[in-house]
């Protein structure tokens, strides 16, 4: 997982797979950002995200209602077909905001 | 075709249950399953191996689980066990958005309910919860012709 | 760290020896096994299993192995387990180039040796054979220091 | 696995896994083409080979034993590096040649 802090926007790169093994560690890193770091815009970059089940979307959904009563916002970038169709499923994609696909830079 | 049976019992920890994923995708691509259905395999049988180690035993790691696969000309079974807690109420567990635990969505029966054929839940409270799951093949499938 | 442990029982069938392979490999993966280990790992596992499905059971395809896998701090203990013919002399049958079958190398309990730290072989006649075999994790290995 | 015949030489490309799965396969695929098709000469290619054991070595040999009494050759190339260190302990390459890697065509 590499991570980049720009101007109170976190930008997370996650890998792999994200489950119960490592939702709680996804959690702990964003929550510490957001309160000893002042993030107040987290954009999650799934490009190389294999697998997400429910524990994994549960943490995502779970730091966008932390986000909001600060006025903050979480967004999700480049997110492939497979793990779109699951977050489609669950409904995501009708509260956070999905970014189009970045042109590499 | 010989039926193909796999049972896999194994300690209740977290990376666990990336094995047990591979194992259900393995037996999945043996079987010619397409690659979108590995994909939701995988996922339902996270979803239950989940539920069992984070509710059946409260995330403690030294009890365990059980996977069993079979396989045949039709359809891949699964079956996930555990010895835990047990559901008081598996009807309204299993409703969308019922979870709990606060933190956690309430989708894992659903996500197994979308990406299987058939799913049973038996459990009894103190004694241990099953989760059945069946996948037709294609070919089998009656929806496909 | 937790014990992990790992028990697959599955059909007597060729394919599965890729599942017993992958599922070693992973275990090893997660214990931080350099890759040639993991590569040596999954020699002496497919030796072992394909051992009880070709001799063990005559490749018999409904008949079952199991693999137990246990790894620790220091260590990673397989053992492989069939319920068939037996061997009536493990000393000759653990001698290089020693085969009943003329079209085999007599090389699977060489591998299981070479490649892993300790090998034990508990077999009776048409009871069955077990192989037991301890790969040391490198950071505790005698020879490391 | 792609194969190629040229004036009695099998080229054979072997890929992913050669245990006991599939070693009766590749033995019935050179044993025919030996038998009905006069080849005398057989290279097997292992550059996509990830894994081999004792069944996949014992084929191999079996294939180089049936050759000799035909006045025929069995040689190998390509070998990656963690396949070739099993073939040296089951000592083939002391019986087989191993050709050196070809240049890329
Ligand atoms: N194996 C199990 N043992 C005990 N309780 C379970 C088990 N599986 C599910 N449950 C109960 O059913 C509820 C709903 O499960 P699920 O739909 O997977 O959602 P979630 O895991 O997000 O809570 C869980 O919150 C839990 O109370
Ligand atoms: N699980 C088993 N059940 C019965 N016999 C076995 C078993 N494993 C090994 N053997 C016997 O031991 C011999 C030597 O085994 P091995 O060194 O693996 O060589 P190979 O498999 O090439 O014969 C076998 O030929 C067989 O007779």
């Amino acid at each position: 997982m590499n991570k980049r802090i720009e101007r109170q926007t976190l930008h997370l790169y996650l890998e792999g797979e994200l489950d119960m093994k490592n939702a709680s560690e996804l959690k702990s890193v964003i929550d510490l950002d957001i309160e000893k770091k002042g993030v107040r815009t987290v954009i999650l970059h799934l490009d190389d995200l294999r697998f997400i089940d429910s524990s994994g979307l549960g943490v995502i959904l779970g730091r966008y209602k932390k986000l909001l009563p600060l006025e903050g916002k979480l967004k999700i970038a480049n997110a492939p077909p497979h793990i779109y169709r699951i977050m489609e499923l669950s409904g995501l994609p009708k509260i956070i905001e999905f970014l189009p696909k970045e042109p590499a830079v | 075709m010989e039926v193909n049976k796999i049972i896999l019992t194994f300690s209740s920890l977290p990376q666990n249950v990336t094995i047990a994923r591979m194992l259900a995708s393995s037996l999945g691509a043996q079987m010619d399953l397409a690659l979108s259905e590995l994909e939701e395999l995988k996922v339902a049988v996270s979803e239950a191996v989940s539920n069992a180690i984070i509710h059946g035993y409260s995330n403690a790691p030294d009890q365990f689980v059980t996977l069993e696969l079979e396989a045949d000309e039709t359809k891949i079974s699964i079956q996930v066990t555990d010895n835990g807690c047990g559901i008081p109420d598996v009807n309204q567990a299993m409703q969308a958005s019922y979870s709990t635990d606060p933190d956690r969505m309430g989708l894992g029966f659903i996500f197994m309910q979308s990406f299987m054929d058939e799913l049973r839940v038996e459990s009894e409270v103190n004694k241990g919860t099953k989760v059945l799951m069946v996948k037709y093949l294609s070919h089998n499938r009656p929806s496909s012709h």
